[in-house]
């Protein structure tokens, strides 16, 4: 189990890095387009799978990283845009503090959930309101930026070029999201969803935790947004509405709540989905909506779920069998 | 590029969502185009062969559809509804050394502030339909002194009012010597049910016309609200700038009678036109309805355009199209039509029918229709730069 | 400048028990099998064209109307049976979130199917002639607005007594909070499931037969009312009937009002009363019926 | 009464009950006792058919009960106070009382609601209270009044002493033994309050591991001196 | 005098529950409160922890005012306590269940339990983890068996591993062995005996079991309706003819 599950990362590691050679553009766009929602959906799954919180909201700090750096290029901010990603993910942990610390003091649960969702609607109607930011229409036609590396250059107007910027920096936050969740921050957290008052009982600060975790889900989630604007080259308020939001929560229960990679197939399998539906036109919302549902039955565990039952079913290894 | 003998042409469209009837015909009018070219024998021996994508409203959805059409040798493409695509795949154009002609996209910005070299538009846009329909109203309606105004709070609407107050009180200047007072715009949000109070207070206003910004269902919900509570009765004339003939289709016998409706392109004013009679022939006889609309009419336009370059001799890389199309008129539905060289903008007439009840089976027709010069209008082109008035 | 505030608060009133209408059966969804619906408002907007199929743009009498309201109900109720049976009843014992999943599948499958089962016209229907009135007290109020708050009021009563106050509707609040403990105290949970599950749906048929004269008809309606709804639901307290008629109210006079209050700021008052609502309580209005 | 024949009971992939089978008679009165863990919470459920996958035959009078479930088993005179209590919070005592006869669907034959409260006096003060505003105690009280008064054939008692004070304990056996012999209902019961289970029932079954090692009357479970041993551990 | 609480009360809306409950726990001592169902031994408890606050009175902990310092503020102090019904993070394996609070006692204390980038636990950490699943009799093999496959009797005695991994200066134990089998009854009474004698912890508890209360308890306190009616020895309690009507009965099943 362990060593398919590590050979699976290993295949479909290699296959986002040889994308470019093995897919027409089309593919590779939408590859680096997954690259962008799997953090966006790891940074959400932080919070759910590990730390219990709901966010039906979180495309508010996608949108934060989304913007800064669109306006960055668009309006030709005289900064390194290496420094754009991190900039963005303190922006984005700076926002998500502030609506922790409000938030989460009043409400948990569902309620917190809604909060949320009212709070990145609120954005999106802000940011219609802004000039700036390109009123409801967004920003477009962003230029891709020349980083200067001190050595050398690396014009991201190269297709290769800037698909490996996003890949390269992507996996860069996966692997600090996969540090955090595994180490005694995520530690914590675990307990704290699994059981929030006993965790209070053996000393644990649970607010001042749910605080943490939603501002580094938060960061998490704009470094995601700030990768958008280079790749697409459009940044849009509907990347910030609640639909958008709703993204990552479809993508980690199809890939399989509770699994660390399950936001990772769950995304792929999203895009694959609508890739796969994208000649039936007119009926691709039948399709779409029909094949969630046909998950959903057949696999209420998710993807990873039911592969792990599989695999415990054909072993007869099952659970409470040893005491 | 070229594959088999076949020029491929992406028509890349909205087909889901409250936009899909849009979409639905710049499918059928792509296609009828398509169709007459082949039947005719292609273009220097080619085929013409169309393939659809639906963006879901979505620009990233349309980007990754254009790169993988791109990726299948189409260099060329049209089609095109909501903004936010049409900006997304004008960005894109010049990587995929493609180009885009939109039939449909109304934003004055695709060919000022956000004009792209690789983009041409055949259609109208807001600037030169809102002001040519303000020209037209203060044409129709001298005795009217106020007007009154309601509008989405949006891109949309911003635009709209913005060419409503430059050329209303200037038309009536220049027509009758007359000032005209308009009065504060009423802003609304997408998707309201309730426009009461906001037609109250117009009511209250004591306006004599009034300009409607809002498009689609709410503007059908703005409409029938206003007739029930004698709005429409009250006023002198309104117009809309583009909802083609989506009002009266809904209200039938409670179309008001005052009511201008805008078109990218209205077939009855051209009865003369072999072209257009041809597109409503075939868009009767398919048994799509009675009135093709003008998204139908402008992707027909779009792939005249386009075949017109190409049978010039051109070939399919954006290269040999951009000089092709720049400044080319060719014929359409429309009529002429012509590429301006400067921003690629269609400048053509501007088309408007007045919408009226009837005792017919549809429960309206068309009581009267313009074909406004658009030129004087279109304002100067100004690629790059945001449009200016005056 | 009186009288449009006036105005604005009748028009509030109006608006606030159309949301009521519509948000009852997602409360009741809500509190009873705990999924948040997202294809409730779906569900409302072929209530809606179901009515417009079976009266035309005007019914011929009140009695017509309401008729087609009627139907409407059932059929979406009929719906809700292939629902309960096809999806929710297989969902039982799967974590919340995934019931959500499904919701939004069925949301997308019925926006796909009503594309195509009514084309994407937009319509308009006017309320039958014993509706159509005016009558002018200073503002024109409309009897059909009268009509929807009557009949929100109405339902608000019917769900309240037989929710709270009648044995049956404890029955089915202990199904709902507890079905394994009612299977074992003998109660038909599959049944009384199935009762909660159709009446929901219904609730949204029925809504939309009763507001199609309320705006214009067209794939979008579900959408326009669908988050206010959910606001309400929230506010309210997530599955107490009594909280989102309240909840619905105030959010349809914040609405009114902001078209006069602030203009220049259209939509800022829903988002803005429910920030602060979830801020003061954020249990809900009324929370007991939540845990 | 009730026939168990070679009865297997899984949770999801797990193995939990093997091979059970055991008679009762009429109004007999049987303990189950067992570590914690070895199945006898696991063995009412299945009887009941709520929860556990059941391998196996469940009899009542002869009649295979196969896949009736657990609402309808209740028809037939059963009834199951499980281990964590279940009340229902959002309605009273005496609502929750009324809510188990109601599934019984029994027209007539039924106690009134305040001769069963009387059987329990500790909830005689309690009748209107919310079922959610009980104590633990009080709870595991009113589980028990609420199967009473259903009037059930054969009665499924899990642990009902749990956390309750040894005076009420004591009366608890008393009310139980009474209750039974009036309505002659028979009587299963999980314990580990080796006293209560004596005090209730005539005979007595070991679980262990999910497999039935002893069934017999209590002399013999205390004769025999390893089993009990290796239970109670002295 | 390590914890005294003075005339608390408590209502649950209009229902008072504790009327002036006040007592004293000396450092050492074995203190369990008993009384029939609904006399206000859970909710005591929660007002001692502080999971919910009182409506009068006053608690305090070698010597400090904690009455109003939340749960988790008054488990950095020392108070560490278990639940009627176990509760530990069931999807967790058993060492995770006893690092969490070490570490979380570590990180309170304004240390840090181990670098981040590191998700293992620092090897300190880790040791005294083990040793306190080793001291509860928990075997190598079964520390990384997910906790929630465990049995009653297991669950309570990892929650006491996850309560004693607080370092906790007085422990809480609401109902101890409710639920438990007679042997493992026994090895858990067994076990506190052996643990309180090792180290002289305070304890203070609730429980049923009279066994397991005469074997134990310094100190008695009887509670009914919210009032104290009895509190002193043991032995002297039991004798209280009081004490035996409202809550010992005849005391037949602990002949
Ligand atoms: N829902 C469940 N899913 C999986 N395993 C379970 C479930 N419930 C119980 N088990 C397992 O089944 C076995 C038997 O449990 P059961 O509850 O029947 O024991 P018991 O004899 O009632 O114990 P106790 O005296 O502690 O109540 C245990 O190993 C337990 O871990
Ligand atoms: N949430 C609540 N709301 C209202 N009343 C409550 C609530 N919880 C408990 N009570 C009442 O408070 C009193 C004390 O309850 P508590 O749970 O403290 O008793 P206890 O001594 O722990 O009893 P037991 O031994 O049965 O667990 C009881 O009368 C109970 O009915
Ligand atoms: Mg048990
Ligand atoms: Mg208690």
């Amino acid at each position: 189990m362990k060593l398919a599950a590590r050979l699976s990362l290993a295949v479909l590691l290699v296959a986002f890095l040889l994308a470019p050679f093995l897919v027409h553009p089309g593919l590779v766009f939408i590859a680096g387009f997954a690259m962008i929602q799997i953090v966006f959906a790891l940074s959400w799954n932080l919070l759910f799978s590990y730390a219990g919180l709901v966010s039906f909201g979180h495309a508010a700090f996608f949108g934060i990283g989304a913007y800064v750096s669109a306006v960055a290029l668009r309006y030709g901010w005289h900064i390194n845009f290496l420094l754009i990603p991190p900039i963005s993910a303190v922006l984005g942990a700076a926002a998500a503090f502030l609506v922790a610390i409000v938030v989460l003091r009043r409400a948990n649960g569902i309620q917190f959930s809604v909060l949320t969702l009212a709070l990145s609607q609120l954005v999106v109607v802000l940011i219609g309101y802004s000039e700036y930011l390109g009123h409801d229409e967004g920003i477009s036609a962003i230029p891709r930026p020349v980083i200067n590396l001190g050595i050398a250059t690396l014009d991201l107007n190269n297709p290769l070029a800037s698909y490996y910027f996003v890949i390269v920096i992507g996996l860069i936050a996966i692997a600090l999201i996969w540090l955090v969740v595994h180490g005694p921050i995520g530690r914590t957290m675990q307990a704290v969803r699994i059981d929030p008052e006993r965790a209070a009982f053996v000393g644990i600060d649970v607010w001042r935790l749910r605080v943490v975790a939603f501002t580094l889900s938060g960061g998490f989630a704009a470094l995601a947004g700030s990768l958008l604007a280079p790749w697409a080259q459009i940044v849009h308020p509907d990347y910030v509405n609640w639909l958008a939001s709703a993204q990552p929560l479809f993508a980690t229960l199809l890939g399989g709540a509770g699994f660390f990679w399950g936001p990772v197939v769950g995304v792929l399998g999203l895009a694959w989905l609508n890739y796969a539906m994208r000649t039936f036109v007119g009926l691709s919302e039948i399709m779409i909506g029909a094949s969630l549902l046909v998950v959903v039955l057949l696999a209420p565990q998710g993807i990873l779920g039911a592969l792990r039952d599989a695999v415990r079913r054909r072993r007869g290894k099952v659970a409470g069998e040893h005491r | 590029a070229q594959s088999g003998g076949t020029i491929k042409i992406g028509l890349i469209t909205s087909l889901q969502g409250g936009y899909a009837a849009f979409g639905q015909n710049h499918q059928r009018g792509a296609q009828f185009a398509v169709d007459e070219i082949n039947a005719a024998g292609g273009i220097g021996g080619k085929k013409l062969e169309l393939v659809v994508r639906d963006d879901g409203l979505k620009p990233d959805i349309g980007i990754a559809a254009a790169r993988e059409l791109a990726a299948d040798g189409v260099r060329i493409f049209t089609g095109g509804l909501v903004s936010g695509v049409v900006l997304a795949l004008n960005g894109i154009m010049g990587e995929l050394d493609s180009i885009f002609v939109s039939a449909a996209a109304h934003g004055n910005n695709l060919t000022h502030e956000d004009f792209k070299p690789n983009y041409f538009r055949v259609t109208d846009y807001s600037a030169m339909r809102v002001g040519a329909g303000s020209h037209l109203v203060a044409q129709r309606y001298k005795d009217a002194k106020v007007w009154g105004s309601i509008a989405p709070d949006a891109e949309i609407g911003r635009s709209v009012m913005e060419v409503v107050n430059f050329h209303l009180p200037r038309a009536y200047k220049e027509l009758h010597g007359a000032e005209v007072k308009m009065t504060e715009t009423l802003w609304t949000k997408f998707g309201a049910t309730d426009y009461r109070n906001e037609i109250a207070r117009l009511m209250s206003q004591g306006i004599d016309g009034l300009i409607v910004g809002l498009g689609g269902a709410d503007e059908t919900t703005f409409l029938q609200q206003a007739g029930q509570l004698g709005l429409t009765k009250k006023i002198q004339g309104f117009f809309t700038s583009g909802s083609e003939f989506l009002g009266a289709i809904a209200l039938k016998e409670r179309t008001p009678e005052n009511y201008w409706s805008g078109f990218h392109w209205y077939y009855g004013a051209y009865p003369d036109n072999p072209i257009a009679k041809r597109v409503v022939d075939t868009f009767r006889e398919k048994g799509y309805g009675k009135h093709p609309d003008g998204f139908v009419g402008m992707t027909h336009a779009a792939i005249s355009a386009i075949s017109a370059a190409l049978a010039k001799g051109a070939g399919e890389t954006s290269k040999e199209l951009i000089p092709a199309l720049e400044g080319m008129s060719f014929d359409s539905v429309k009529g002429k039509i012509t590429l301006r060289k400067e921003d690629h903008q269609a400048i053509s007439d501007v088309n408007y029918a007045l919408l009226g009840p009837a005792k017919n089976e549809d429960g309206w027709e068309v009581v009267d229709f313009a074909r406004v010069d658009g030129e004087p209008f279109a304002g100067a082109p100004t690629p790059g730069q945001p449009l200016k008035f005056g | 400048m009186m009288s449009l505030y006036l105005y604005a608060i009748y028009n509030g009133l109006v608006l606030g028990l159309a949301i009521f209408l519509v948000s009852s059966g997602l409360t009741l969804a809500f509190g009873i099998m705990k999924i948040f619906n997202f294809a409730h408002g779906a569900f409302f907007m072929v209530g809606a064209y179901t009515a417009y199929a079976l009266t035309g743009q005007e019914a011929s009498s009140l009695f017509v109307f309401l008729g087609a309201a009627l139907v409407a109900a059932l059929l979406i109720g009929f719906v809700g049976v292939i629902a309960d049976f096809a999806v929710f009843r297989r969902l039982a014992g799967v974590p919340a979130e995934y019931t959500l999943m499904a919701a939004f599948g069925i949301l997308l499958l019925s926006n796909g199917v009503s594309k195509i089962a009514f084309g994407q016209a937009v319509h308009t229907v006017y309320p039958p002639e014993a509706l159509s009135a005016f009558l002018d007290v200073g503002i024109p109020v409309s009897v059909y607005g009268l009509f929807i708050i009557g009949a929100g009021i109405v339902v608000f009563l019917a769900l309240e007594v037989g929710l709270n106050r009648l044995w049956f509707g404890k029955l089915v609040l202990a199904v709902a909070r507890d079905p394994w403990m009612a299977n074992v105290a003998g109660l038909r949970v599959q049944r009384l499931k199935l009762f909660s599950v159709v009446l929901a749906f219904a609730l949204a048929g029925l809504a939309g037969g009763l507001l199609v004269a309320n705006q214009a008809l067209s794939l979008d309606l579900g959408h326009s009312y669908l988050l206010y709804a959910f606001c309400v639901v929230i506010v309210g307290g997530l599955g107490s009937i009594r909280g989102a008629f309240i909840a619905s109210i105030l959010f349809g006079l914040a609405e009114s009002l902001n078209a006069v209050v602030l203009p220049s700021l259209p939509g800022i008052a829903t988002y803005s009363l429910l920030i602060i609502l979830v801020l003061i309580r954020p249990q809900g209005l009324y929370p007991e019926l939540s845990q | 009464m009730l026939e168990i024949r070679s009865l297997d009971a899984y949770y999801g992939q797990a193995h939990i009950l093997h091979q059970i089978g055991f008679a009762m008679a009429e109004g007999e009165r049987i303990s189950v006792l067992g570590r914690n863990g070895a199945g006898k919470s696991t063995l009412l459920k299945s009887i009941m058919n709520a929860g556990p996958t059941v391998r196996g035959e469940v009899l009542l009078d002869g009649k295979a009960l196969g896949r009736t479930s657990a609402s309808d088993r209740v028809r037939l005179g059963m009834s199951l106070v499980p281990e964590d209590r279940r009340i229902f919070t959002h309605i009273t005592v005496a609502e929750n009382i009324r809510l188990a006869q109601q599934g019984t669907e029994r027209k007539s034959g039924l106690p009134a609601i305040a001769d069963v409260v009387a059987m329990f006096p500790m909830l005689k003060d309690l009748v209107d209270r919310m079922g959610g505003q009980l104590s633990g105690g009080q709870q595991q009280m009113l589980a028990v009044a609420r199967s009473v008064a259903a009037r059930p054939r054969l009665m499924l008692l899990d642990e009902p002493t749990e956390g309750l004070a040894p005076v009420i304990v004591e009366d608890m056996a008393a009310k139980i033994v009474e209750a039974c012999d009036a309505y002659g209902t028979a009587l299963l019961l999980a314990e580990q309050n080796v006293w209560f289970a004596r005090q209730c029932t005539s005979r007595v079954m070991l679980l262990d591991s999910g497999s039935l090692v002893f069934s017999g009357s209590w002399a013999d479970f205390d004769a025999s001196g390893e089993l009990v041993e290796r239970y109670l551990a002295v | 005098m390590i914890l005294d609480a003075q005339n608390i009360e408590m209502s649950y809306g209009q229902l008072k529950v504790l009327h002036g409950v006040s007592l004293q726990v000396e450092e050492g001592q074995t203190f369990a409160i008993i009384g029939p169902n609904g006399a206000g031994k859970t909710t005591l408890f929660k007002v001692l922890t502080g999971e919910r606050m009182a409506s009068a009175g006053t608690v305090s902990f070698r010597g400090q005012d904690v009455s109003k310092l939340p749960a988790f503020k008054r488990a950095r102090l020392g108070f560490g306590r278990t639940f009627q019904v176990a509760r530990i993070f069931t999807e967790l394996d058993l060492l995770t269940n006893v690092v969490i609070p070490i570490e979380a006692r570590i990180r309170a204390s304004g240390k840090s339990p181990g670098h981040w980038w590191s998700w293992e636990p620092s090897r300190e950490v880790r040791a005294e983890a083990e040793d306190i699943l080793e001291r509860l009799g928990f075997p190598r093999q079964r520390w990384e068996d997910e906790a929630q496959y465990l049995s009653h009797g297991d669950r309570k005695r990892l929650e006491f591993c996850v309560a004693l991994a607080t370092r906790p200066g007085i422990l809480m134990l609401d109902e101890p062995t409710a639920g438990m089998s007679p042997s493992d009854r026994r090895e858990m009474t067994r076990f506190l005996a052996r643990f309180k004698a090792e180290t002289g912890i305070t304890i203070v508890m609730t429980e049923h079991d009279m066994d397991l209360i005469f074997e134990l308890a310094d100190r008695l306190m009887v509670l009914n309706y919210g009032e104290v009616i009895a509190v002193g020895e043991p032995a002297a309690v039991r004798d209280d003819p009081m004490v035996r009507e409202v809550y010992l009965g005849k005391g037949g099943q602990h002949a």
